[in-house]
């Protein structure tokens, strides 16, 4: 690819790229939100048609006039927000526009076969291909995803960071898969935002930014200091906020106190505090029942049984408002389908939660409420800085970012968040674990979910660690090693 | 709103050996997340059991709970009157089912495939009326019937084209559609009845086979070939995938705009079919036939399960929906019910058997 | 009185050899006629409309206004109202519903245009000069009294009797199912089924092929729309029934042709002229003019004239063939 | 900044400013719905700057487009009747949209919080009916008005009660609420129209002022007041919450179930008022008025640029769509055309309407 432009009304996303991807490697797209690797993988597959640019595809010029034309010429893509039909099989999923039929009528054997067969390729045989794609759990609907990847004749496969949803050894499962496609002189473009991946996995890297390449072709091996800078423009440390002294934790405030709670075939008999000031973050594999243990402390669930206590006061089940009310946010882990109002400006989607504040007897005070809702979006430095811009068009890792200031601006008591830096650049990561240690140190208790062990020990104080439901271990976050962690999430009980 | 306020039943732990007949090969193994996910309430209404949902695809439950509702208007029916069980009787409502019935195939594509067609029953009476002027009649039963087919396809035809290469709303197009198909018929008809004097054309509606009218098995063999066509071929497939997510089609290379435009030919035709059918049982076109046919065959696709917004629902719910509707009419006749008490009564047995079928569905574990 | 000599010369030459055409031989003072009724989506309505477009083009000093058709009395009201800010100088208005019609009629009459209150009637006599239309109760009447007539003269004791009504939510239905009530109870008779269809042939065969599923013996059946009959009668073929007679309504030109025929279970209908928006724009144009109505000894225009809803049946039925709609 | 595929006229990129330019007001349509949902590309071609769309709020822009529309109409009556640009015919176009006009929203915010109202003719129908009954009457004018918004809010609350708490969808809801409605009305009524003799009641619909009747007034008032629940409250932002993204709208905190019911309550008071209004104006009530104003008032929603699928609209360009199908019913009398032509000619100009919208969208970059 060679000075491939894409314009958007009112965004330029990309700005004369390069890319040089060679057959069998492993190529990683590194660069932050919104510098427009989701666009040029785009722009790659055929569904958005570049402004400006070349395609050269094994030396010859190309155009791909529509995204028939690159599975045409063995492109397949893992597209970065899921591209699935909820209402189809898992099967016809994975064969939609390529169909096993003859004279149109589908062969419904062969198709479940082949599905069948691709699916324990991916190592999850457990998915059934006649289940609906829509009561699969994200992580799931991601190996659907990878399935119908490679249900085409790959010679080039772009997978847009395939590892967000997974957790770590199901990482392991997917690195398995693209060596095993690499060996076959396939090549893979590989797009993600941790570092340790790109080391594990990468030959070479491309670094965007702003729609530009701004380095091309460096081996994986580099540093990740430099191609954080490269990325970000600025040299600085990315790593984890400092933990406050652990001697504080005992005398501060319970703030939020779960006591018992229940809900048969998601979890059972949990029972955990979170402290003022403190961050707690709640380990597990997939489907461990981490998002509905969130989900029932919120009200967005009924618990079967169990209480929970907010400031000391009790919180009646399964009602969202009476939370809110009580100061608990939560940042739910499908930020398009759970959180967002893909429509509206970055505003609106910030204020939603406040609008009592900016208002008397119901009228709106949009100018108080514009400047508020403005000043939260630029102390998380939100790009681009348009608050009139729809969420839709942002990148995911903004998109994040205005769900968080939604209840910065909100200002909670407890703030639940469910995996925040999913698909969120190294930059803004650490810009995230500073904003939300920041929120704990004013005094907001904190519990998070995250599918990234480090992440947890990392950021939070005190760790939960989940299996199937059950709070299997607690310790502080600094006591625990990544391994033991490993372990007890797929075990268990080991301590 | 959203279905966790209610606690999901209780599965049995220790027994997960259960579920292991020849249809738990479509058993998710225990462990995986059934789907509370966010589905803004798609399926929020059928909380069947899990058991129960892994074997029938969730449509088909939700046909199970409309087939009890009608077998529950039928014992009302018997009871009522003596006459409901009849063979007669049975005959009668499918007869009366058919032409909407017809219709009602094609609208269950369009909403499926994520539109709305509400000109079928302008298109219905310009079809009719077409193929009923004299100088059509003049050509004979093969000239009628092609007639009402091509017609009904070329107005289908243009409200696709309008709405996937005009991008004009579905509902926007077929409403004027609507007006103007409607225009036209009265034009070519001058508002007048065009009775039809070409005797093997009425026959259609007359003829029978095994005490059974032609009407019947015509329904029968559209809802038969449209089943396989949703369920069985490429076709289908793509229509929900049009439907659920276009962009994901588009992705997987679907050509949604074709297909679109396709979706609309065929509710078109079923249009021309359901036409010639209700020409032969009035044995006469008019512009005033199909009136409000919008309403009913959309409010049977949408009672049968199919989501409005599409990606989702079911022929056979479809149907079953319009055999309750219009057994509800032939009971209220039966029982000779005043004009006011059949509304009345129609909007309760409406929302009855809505939450008949919830009520069906969230108690039916296997 | 200062034209009496004209007026008597004019209604002389018509009576002599057109009666139905009024005073067209000669034309007096220009006249606007603007008309509005209900959308002409059934025969009969159709007929309405064709009618009085017809006979105003019969006239030289007439020039014919008309509103959109319209089922809703909103839309009526305005499409009334355009007419008067056009100061037409006669309105001819078949309201979609007399008395929700009645406050515009008024207005007019109160702007001096003369309206001609066409079939439902106003609620009030102040918003119309003159009110011209059919007889709805009388219509049942007829209708029962065929066919207590003829059971009797069959000798049948104890009938099934069955009416397919029209649109039930209008007042004229309910009026003509009076008026066949009590003309079957006078011979101790009543109306064992009545359902009503939408003056549609669909809806018709659709009504009537369950009414006769309803009734597995059926004496007479007397349907108020010969628009919908068509698909009553269809009904009927395809369920092969034939035990019964039926009484149509309105007098379309196929029921006249069955009835002529005698082919079907059809043996009569009830008329109720559709010829009626023809007067009623000769009489707008006699009220424009000043004039009064030939033959009659009156200078004026009567304030009333209600229309008699013959019986045809195969006897006569030559006669009105004529005069049915299409 | 701007879309590079069609290449614009060459513009200073270091003025930004370049495109807010009055005439910028009408440029582009980022909030139109693409209507063939597959193509996120559908609208490259519309290039706002970003600044004139926080300007003007997305709807609004949409909203000139049938401002352009409507003026267009003004010259075809202007031309072809020398009575259409009177006083009095102004003054008519607007009464006759004073009715739908209030129904419409209602319908407006009902549509745009997710839902759909069916029943709004039924609704009509009953609060009529049941004002105009003996014994309201006797109770004077204000025991009728109180008569007609209370039985209008009790039959939209339990339209919103059935849907947000019974969980029916609003589609089948309202669908068998307008069966059972307008048969409720028949029977209060037995089906005969009720005149109304109270006569301050009557005077709602002759009374002028400035030469223009209250019923505009009234209209207008509601319109002004929707506008601004819409525009300015938190009610209205969250109705918008609501139906753009309802788990989001509930993880946000709001009462999703009670806003939903809020919103029927609003369409149902909105057809009570309606029903004064249209009673007044036909001094009488009756079970058949109001017949079809759902279709009418949502094609005026959607034509308006609200999305039918919820979250988006604008209701300045629902009270132009109402505007607009009342001008075109005015010109065709004023014309003189025959029933047939009128329909075909509705249905052709709804489609020009829609395509100059666009057009004037595309087109407009200053
Ligand atoms: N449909 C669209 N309309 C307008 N702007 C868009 C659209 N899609 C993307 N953009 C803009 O293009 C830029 C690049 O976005 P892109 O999704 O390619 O980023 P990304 O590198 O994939 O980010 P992330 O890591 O968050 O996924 C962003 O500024 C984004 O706001
Ligand atoms: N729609 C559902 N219906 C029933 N049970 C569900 C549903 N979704 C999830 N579960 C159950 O809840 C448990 C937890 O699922 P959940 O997706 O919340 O896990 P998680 O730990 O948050 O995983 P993830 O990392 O994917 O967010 C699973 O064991 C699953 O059985
Ligand atoms: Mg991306
Ligand atoms: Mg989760």
């Amino acid at each position: 690819m060679r000075g491939i432009t894409k314009v958007f009304p009112g965004a330029r996303a990309l700005d004369g790229v390069d890319l040089e991807v060679r057959a069998g490697e492993v190529h990683c797209l590194l660069g932050q939100n919104g510098a427009g690797k989701s666009t040029l993988i785009k722009v790659l597959a055929g569904a958005h048609q570049p402004d400006g640019g070349e395609l050269v595809w094994d030396g010859e010029p190309v155009v791909l006039s529509g995204p028939t034309a690159a599975m045409r010429h063995g492109i397949s893509t893992i597209y970065q927000e899921l591209d699935l039909v909820d209402g189809l099989s898992v099967a016809d999923n994975i064969f939609l526009g390529h169909e096993r039929a003859r004279f149109g009528l589908t062969r419904r054997g062969e198709t479940a076969a082949a599905a069948r067969g691709l699916l324990r390729s991916l190592g999850h045989p457990e998915i059934a291909p006649g289940t609906g794609v829509g009561s699969l759990s994200p992580a799931q609907q991601q190996i659907v995803s990878m399935a119908r990847a490679l249900s085409h004749d790959t010679r080039l496969m772009v997978m847009d960071e395939p590892s967000a949803v997974l957790t770590q050894d199901e990482v392991g499962n997917l690195f398995r898969v693209v060596r095993e496609l690499t060996a076959r002189g396939v090549a893979v473009l590989y797009i993600s935002h941790r570092m340790a991946e790109i080391r594990a996995i990468g030959h070479r890297v491309t670094v965007l930014k702003d729609g530009r390449t701004v380095a091309a072709g460096l081996p994986a091996s580099t540093p990740t200091a430099q191609l954080v800078a490269l990325m970000t423009g600025r040299e600085g440390v990315y790593d984890f906020p400092e933990r406050p002294g652990a001697a504080g934790a005992g005398e501060r405030a319970q703030v939020l106190r779960v006591e018992r709670l229940r809900l048969p075939g998601s979890f059972e008999d949990v029972t955990f505090t979170v402290h003022a000031g403190e961050i707690v973050g709640l380990a597990g594999l997939v489907g461990s029942g981490r998002s509905e243990i969130l989900h029932a402390v919120y009200g967005a669930l009924r618990p079967a049984s169990g209480t929970v206590t907010v400031d000391g006061k009790a919180l009646p089940p399964g009602r969202v408002t009476a939370a809110v009310r009580a100061g608990v946010g939560l940042a739910p882990e499908e930020r398009k389908s759970q959180a967002l109002f893909l429509h509206d400006s970055v505003v609106r989607n910030v204020s939603v939660s406040s609008l009592s504040r900016f208002a008397r007897f119901g009228w709106l005070d949009r100018g108080r409420e514009r400047a508020a809702a403005t000043a939260r979006v630029t102390e998380l430095d939100l790009r681009p800085a348009d608050p009139y811009r729809a969420v839709r068009t942002l990148s995911g890792g903004n998109q994040q970012k205005a769900v968080l200031a939604r209840w910065l601006l909100r200002g909670c008591r407890v703030l639940l968040l469910d995996e925040p830096t999913r698909g969120v650049d190294v930059g803004a990561r650490a810009e995230l674990y500073a904003l939300v240690r920041a929120l704990a140190d004013s005094g907001v208790a904190v519990l998070f979910v995250s599918s990234e062990v480090p992440e947890v020990l990392g950021l939070a104080d005190r760790a939960l660690v989940l299996r199937e439901g059950r709070v299997v271990h607690e310790a502080d976050a600094a006591s625990l090693k990544e391994s033991d962690v490993l372990d007890l999430v797929m075990e268990g009980s080991r301590p | 709103m959203s279905d966790r306020t209610t606690p999901r039943p209780a599965q049995d732990p220790g027994a997960p050996g259960a579920d292991t007949g020849p249809g738990a090969a479509v058993t998710a193994l225990p462990g995986t997340p059934p789907p509370v996910k966010a589905r803004p309430g798609a399926l929020r209404g059928a909380a069947a059991g899990p058991a129960l949902r892994r074997l029938l695809p969730l449509a088909q439950v939700h046909s199970l709970g409309l087939l009890v509702v009608l077998v529950l208007l039928g014992v009302v029916g018997t009871t009522t009157s003596g006459n409901f069980l009849t063979g007669d009787n049975i005959v009668t409502i499918l007869t009366g089912a058919a032409v909407i019935g017809v219709i009602t195939v094609g609208q269950t594509f369009v909403i499926i495939g994520g539109g709305i067609d509400l000109s079928v029953g302008a298109i219905v009476a310009v079809a009719s009326v077409w193929c009923t002027t004299v100088a059509t009649q003049s050509h004979g039963l093969a000239g009628m019937l092609f007639t009402a087919v091509v017609v009904g396809a070329a107005v289908g035809l243009l409200n696709g084209l309008l709405i996937a290469y005009g991008r004009i709303v579905a509902f926007i197009t077929t409403l004027a559609m609507m007006a103007s198909a409607r225009g036209v018929a009265e034009r070519i008809s001058d508002r007048q009845s065009q009775v039809v004097t070409v005797d093997s054309f009425n026959r259609i509606a007359t003829d029978k086979f095994l005490g059974i009218p032609l009407l019947v098995y015509l329904m029968a063999a559209i809802v038969v070939l449209g089943w396989l066509l949703l369920n069985r071929t490429t076709f289908g497939r793509r229509t929900f995938a049009v439907g659920g997510n276009p962009e994901a089609a588009r992705l997987a290379g679907i050509a949604v705009r074709r297909h679109t435009v396709l979706l609309y030919l065929l509710s078109g035709v079923c249009c021309g079919v359901a036409a010639v059918m209700l020409t032969a049982r009035t044995t006469s076109g008019a512009s005033n036939l199909g009136n409000l046919y919008e309403l009913d065959s959309i409010a049977a696709v949408i009672i049968g399960g199919t989501l409005l917004a599409g990606g989702r629902g079911s022929l056979v719910g479809s149907i079953l929906g319009v055999l309750v509707f219009t057994t509800i009419t032939n009971i209220f006749v039966l029982n000779n019910l005043t004009t006011d008490i059949q509304e009345i009564a129609k909007g309760l047995i409406i929302i009855a058997a809505v939450l008949l079928q919830r009520f069906q569905g969230a108690r039916s574990p296997a | 009185t200062s034209n009496s000599t004209d007026d008597g010369a004019d209604q002389a030459g018509v009576t002599a050899d057109r009666p139905a055409a009024g005073s067209a031989g000669t034309p007096g003072k220009h006249v606007t006629i603007g008309f509005s009724a209900p959308a002409a989506d059934h025969g009969w309505m159709a007929a309405i409309t064709k009618n009085a477009k017809a006979q105003a083009g019969r006239y030289t000093d007439v020039s014919f206004q008309a509103a959109e058709g319209t089922n809703d009395v909103n839309a009526q009201i305005s499409a009334v109202q355009t007419l008067i800010d056009r100061k037409v100088d006669v309105l001819v208005v078949l309201p979609f519903d007399g008395k929700a019609l009645t406050s515009i009629g008024a207005q007019a009459m109160d702007a001096d245009i003369p309206v001609v209150n066409l079939d439902r009637v106003f609620d009030n006599s102040l918003a119309y000069r003159t009110w011209i239309g059919g007889d709805n109760y009388g219509m049942g009447v007829n209708a029962g009294q065929y066919i207590v007539r003829t059971l009797k003269a069959k000798g049948v004791g104890k009938p099934v009797i069955a009416e397919i009504a029209g649109i039930d939510n209008l007042d004229l239905t309910k009026q003509r199912s009076q008026g066949f009530k009590d003309a079957l109870a006078k011979a101790g008779f009543s109306v064992s089924i009545r359902q009503a269809a939408q003056f549609t042939a669909d809806s018709g065969q659709q009504v009537m092929s369950n009414v006769l599923q309803a009734r597995s013996k059926l004496d007479a059946v007397w349907n108020h729309d010969d628009d919908q009959g068509i698909g009553v009668e269809a009904a009927v073929k395809q369920a092969g029934r034939s035990e019964f007679f039926m009484v149509g309504g309105a007098g379309s030109k196929h029921a006249m042709q069955q009835i002529k025929a005698d082919s079907g279970v059809l043996k009569a209908t009830v008329v109720y002229p559709s010829s009626m928006s023809a007067s009623a724009i000769t009489l707008a144009r006699l009220i424009g003019q000043g004039k009064g109505v030939g033959d009659l000894v009156e200078q004026e225009v009567p304030t009333s004239i209600t229309l008699f809803s013959a019986t045809v049946t195969k006897d006569n039925v030559d006669q009105y063939l004529p005069t049915s709609f299409t």
